[in-house]
């Protein structure tokens, strides 16, 4: 037996030893995920010890080094790992800003110290974190940002305003980006700085989307103090490290297409009817569902040939646009489908019987999916720059 | 006969478009969604739009009425889709009007078509079943009975119903369709109010064993089924109206949004890209409304093509409401995904009124089949 | 019995009288059209009585005043004239684009001595003209051109070359867009001019087309003579004649959409099959008609209307850029999809069972027609800009 | 299996483009076309071709060919699908010899699969009939006669059939399909050459009372239906093969164009609308690679949902080299309309290509039977 497979058997024997089984089997929405951080709230005690062994051995972040706190496995581990959760049906144990997002920020940016300090508290799911980018004034043009970090010596006094932050009004502390040098061409004089968002002057409000209640917040500066040692990253080169985090997020959203279960066009055979060949008596929705279903089965062997890319090196790091672009645009089509298929019963907003218009919001919230970590339209400007090389882009 | 407004047609047009503007602006859909209103609509509102002659705006003038035809009710369906106004004109003034224009008895039309046209009585059309339209697999039945019918069945999709003081509804018999005229407070009627996506009213209206007269029935028994198309048809040619002033509002405001928002140093309305997709958005606006006029005056010269007219109305309006919504959200960027902006509003509103009377794919159907493939 | 009732009965009666059998009924091709000119060559000789009869009444410009040998008819005289024309399927006695496009111009533009020496002899088909607009150089940026005339007192010498000339090879004359000032704004700086095609250093060369030969040519000068009296409205002012010129070619262009004929669907239906509720059997193909059939009627009726709004003065001219886009766009759809219909039998090139590929040819042919007389890319910045204000556009 | 080619299918790939590009540029296929060519491709060409492995790239080496699969087979056919070379590889290569190497007796493969592997034999498929490709409505047939069959029907479309040294032909008997090899010069046998819109070659035959023995049979009478839609779903996925190459060579000819052309002072390249439209499509095409190669992987794991994947490939790659070639054309403007340009040679192609073994229509209804809809 070798090393692979005798941690495969390690891993499967401490597994079912250590996962409760409150935490096996999927979970039923979004809102049973388990995010940690001061104010953690669990299902059951069940969740909040899962989380908290699975992090102790730093199995929420498998491939983080030991000294940060995470499981220090190799991807081949870490896919062991893995596939042993998901055979025995195992919920994440901590869903986590700080370990999707800014830890790898962290370990490619930040000083030792920085490390030592926030990472082992992400792995444990101590610590919940936000994203602070957006701004009323800068959506797509993110550079363009106005939030004015002043120098006080060892502090800035930080003024303005973000939106989009995700879960700001739970979040422990956010990394945010600030302009520290007002004269600087836009893409310079941005810094790239953590605060606790219990800080005096920090407030946050929800946002109500078109689909109805969001985990989205505007978040306000008031005379915010942020600690010099708290800077990730070089002074003024913010957006260095802010456009590493952004193509992580990208890659995430345009992934989001891949939704298994039953295929839109049988679901639409029970509203629509079929004919005696059993095809779907809507020729023009027919077609449209065809369609679809050949587009997101060249995106996903899209997808997985750019992940075999990635390995193999042959690609440039912009494709991650054209993934971005095109699963976000597909995600949208889907769910105009499924509406259509859905009919009016889709159409109900609060009923029971469509589960307060949950295919309806899903279908309003793939709006965003477009204009979320840099609209589509940016990502068509990459493409063309970067992939294409056409001249001005 | 031009295709375009007579210049009665426009006078109606901007006596609509003022009124709406001044007393029910998207604020007042605003309000009426937030305060869960019971209604879910203004019958001040309404009344007011009665004494202005728009809510009986095809009823004939002895019944109270303007007088006017499809076209005239076009213009109205068009400035209530800019407004995005909650209001039973297509349920009671286009649909239950028509039908009783046509069909019904002069008891019935005395009773009735006055207090529609004042704003006073909310009539609704009970016609679809399942998620889809589809009258021709309609299955609720009406058997005779005693002195009259007794009905079953389920209806859904019914405009207004929580608050319609008679039912039109629609019914197997023997030989054919039939239409009843039917008081909802009948025993056996149960009726649910569905709050739709856009905030504008719908009931399920179930039928258990109801029991109604013979006098009920509109028009003859078993004949209802060329009322109820020619009340369907209408509705739809409305329906189209109404969805491209919601598409064309989108798209205004859209453009006011792009003339005035700025992004990488530039006002996003001077990007290329934009600049050629606002162009072909604005072409098929021009279009969905040639098709929609067209439309609405077949149906006033009882054109014998004036189905297909319409499905290819329906069809055209309503795809090309769906571009300038998708287009108009994605073009305001992060705020067009906010409540808080308006054209969130017309993106419910567009996908409600194109799934209403058959959606895009349904009137592709037919004109298929007129086409002969 | 009112005047316009008289007219039409007169009419009929002349038109019984003078209009050949051979001339009447559908022409059979493009072949079969008389155009007239130096060189002329009619299909039978009726054919040539038909256009003198026609041209020495001025009917062949029905509306055009009579002191320049045009009918003289109001419109709605033409109106009744066209009427009784088709009522016997009478042919049109001349094609010629010193009546659809020069005439026009020269009636706007043209200085009296103009006006009496070109027009008659237009209207009775003695002579045939071209136009020479573009340039190699100069596609979609009509007033980027090269083409040089140099002052040379009472005339100009003329250097440089036209592409896009249509019947160059057959044409007497030539109406023709040159450079008179280099160093004015591009716009400015133009002169349109007229020359005769047998002028010492005119030559021409037919220009093949995917859809194979063609009538349009490349033109060059080479130290062309052109008389200061044939200068055509002001002096570098030539751009606003052309403009008007444009704006009639391109509401040509985009009606050709306007196809009479079986539906494509039927065409299918015999290429592929229907189901047994007559249903065309491949649902792809069936829907993209469907939603074709929706888009054609409502472009006809777009027109239709636009023609209204012109009559009651509702609208900018800039509306024919909408028309030229969408009807050219949708030519080219129509064609694919006939294409489609057609299968594999559409695609043969040289057999006389598809008539030399003539479904294919004019499949091809159709891809000019976004490109000829204005991109679409040009109309919708005309619209941008014209209709929709945008800044910038 | 990584979705990306292994280092030699990349060398197979170089050698391939290397060898077309110079030997068998553009030119080559004008030069066939203007000269009126009456074999319509170049048989030396062929013979080259074989002794670099490329005509035998799936026969085994037993037989003289390269041993190798389905994706090398791809790789071929995209390198042809770039120069627009006109070769007998889709027909013979392809279907032909994966008909023979699947069923084909020993005699006929050793009569054969060594030839077609050198280049020497050109061997032709014949399955089409009408003007959709429709296997299933197939209406050629074969009686048992004599010692063996009367052949009769129309086939079509049918590619390098004017020249080909044999014919397998796919015919109805009693119990099902049989394929059968058949000299073209066997009486009854009327072969007519119809040179397509590409220039590339195909011919109608006809067979009347075309008589043949029984050991022109391949595989067992009945059985043929099973090798034949191996061989169509190799070729389809070749076909998509080279439509990817062809799209993507029409692509990049394009944005050549548009880097170097100017209009209204700029090069039309930096015109944000071309550039978002350029993008748009670099995106479809990876799509459409990602899917070919999928389903070229698929054939030769031998996965059961091979045929699916085939649909999805030829499908996707036929609408992504459509809309690769009419941007191309419309963003070369009117020089993209003349014969001395080459964008519209790769329009042509495309168009063929889509219609061979199934267009874009008919694959997405394979789709969609398949996902149960």
């Amino acid at each position: 037996m070798d090393d692979l497979e005798a941690f495969r058997a390690d891993t499967r024997q401490w597994l079912e030893a250590n996962c409760p089984s409150e935490c096996r089997g999927p979970m039923e929405n979004d809102e049973d995920r388990v995010w940690g951080g001061r104010n953690a709230t669990f299902r059951t005690p069940a969740h909040q010890q899962w989380m908290e062994v699975m992090g102790a051995r730093g199995w929420t972040a498998p491939e983080w080094p030991t000294e940060y706190g995470g499981g220090g496995l190799s991807r081949e581990q870490a896919k062991v790992l893995a596939s042993e959760m998901r055979r025995i049906d195992a919920q994440m144990p901590l869903s986590s800003f700080g370990i999707w997002m800014l830890g790898p920020a962290l370990l490619k940016f930040g000083t030792e110290a920085q490390k030592k300090r926030f990472l082992p508290e992400i792995v444990r799911g101590e610590i919940r974190w936000c994203q602070g980018y957006s701004e009323p004034g800068a959506g797509s043009d993110l550079a363009g940002l106005q939030t004015r970090a002043v120098d006080h010596g060892d502090h800035w006094i930080v003024n303005g305003q973000k939106v989009w932050t995700s879960y700001a009004d739970k979040a422990d502390w956010i990394f945010c980006l600030v302009r520290t040098d007002p004269d600087a061409p836009k893409h310079l004089g941005i810094s790239f700085v953590l605060f606790d968002m219990a800080t005096p002057g920090v407030s946050t409000r929800p946002i109500e989307l078109i689909s109805g209640k969001s985990a989205f917040c505007e978040t306000f500066f008031d005379d915010v103090r942020v600690e010099k040692e708290n800077l990730i990253g070089e002074l003024n080169r913010g957006w260095d490290v802010a456009k590493n985090l952004l193509a992580h997020e990208r890659t995430m959203i345009g992934g989001m297409g891949e939704i298994a279960g039953r295929p839109v066009g049988q679901i639409a055979a029970d509203t629509i009817g079929t004919d005696d060949q059993g095809r779907l008596a809507d020729t023009a929705l027919r077609a449209r569902l065809s369609d679809l279903e050949i587009d997101a089965a060249a995106f996903r062997l899209s997808m997985e040939r750019v992940g075999d890319q990635v390995k193999a090196r042959q690609v440039n790091p912009a494709i991650a646009s054209m993934l971005k672009y095109y699963g976000s645009e597909l995600n949208k089509r889907r769910m105009e489908l499924v509406m259509t298929a859905g009919g009016s019963d889709a159409l109900e907003w609060e009923s029971d019987r469509s589960q307060h218009g949950q295919d309806a919001r899903d279908w309003l919230r793939t709006k965003a999916n477009s204009i979320e970590g840099g609209t589509s339209e940016v990502q068509l400007n990459i493409i063309a720059k970067h992939l294409l090389q056409l001249p001005g882009a | 006969m031009p295709l375009i407004l007579t210049d009665e047609q426009t006078m109606l047009k901007d006596a609509a478009d003022g009124f709406l503007t001044e007393n029910a602006p998207i604020a007042h859909l605003r309000h009426l969604r937030d305060s869960r209103d019971a209604d879910g609509l203004s019958r001040d509102l309404w009344r007011s739009f009665g004494e202005m002659g728009l809510a009986g705006v095809i009823i004939p003038e002895a019944h109270g009425g303007s007088g006017l035809g499809a076209v005239e009710a076009g213009v109205v369906a068009e400035s209530l889709g800019r407004t995005l106004t909650p209001s039973p004109f297509l349920g009671s003034s286009v649909l239950s009007a028509r039908v009783l224009i046509d069909a019904g008895s002069d008891a019935q039309q005395t009773a009735w078509l006055p207090r529609i046209a004042a704003g006073e009585a909310i009539l609704s059309l009970a016609v679809d079943e399942g998620a889809k339209h589809a009258p021709s697999r309609m299955t609720t039945t009406a058997e005779r009975s005693g002195n009259g019918f007794r009905l079953n069945g389920e209806k859904g999709f019914v405009l207004d119903g929580h608050i319609a003081d008679a039912l039109i509804v629609a019914a197997k018999t023997d030989g054919g369709t039939t239409l009843f005229l039917i008081d909802p407070a009948t025993a056996g009627i149960e009726i649910e109010r569905t709050v739709m996506v856009d905030a504008h009213n719908a009931a399920r209206i179930t039928l258990r064993d109801v029991q109604v007269d013979a006098d009920s029935v509109i028009d003859a028994v078993d004949g209802g089924e060329e009322t109820l198309n020619a009340a369907l048809n209408l509705g739809r040619a409305c329906a189209a109206a109404s969805l491209t002033g919601a598409g064309d509002q989108a798209f205004q405001i859209t453009l006011d949004y792009i003339k005035t928002r700025k992004q990488f140093g530039k006002l996003i309305g001077e990007f290329q890209a934009l600049q050629h997709r606002s162009a072909h958005l604005f072409t098929e606006i021009e279009l969905a409304r040639a098709a929609t006029l067209a439309a609405l005056q077949a149906l006033d010269a009882g054109r014998a093509d004036a189905p297909f007219a319409v499905s290819v109305a329906k069809a055209k309006a309503g795809r090309v409401a769906e571009l300038a919504v998708q287009e108009g959200v994605q073009m305001h960027g992060g705020v067009g995904m906010t409540d808080a902006y308006d054209i969130g509003l017309f993106m419910k509103r567009v996908r409600v009124l194109n799934e209403w009377l058959g959606d895009p794919g349904f009137h592709a159907e037919s004109v298929a089949r007129a086409r002969g493939f």
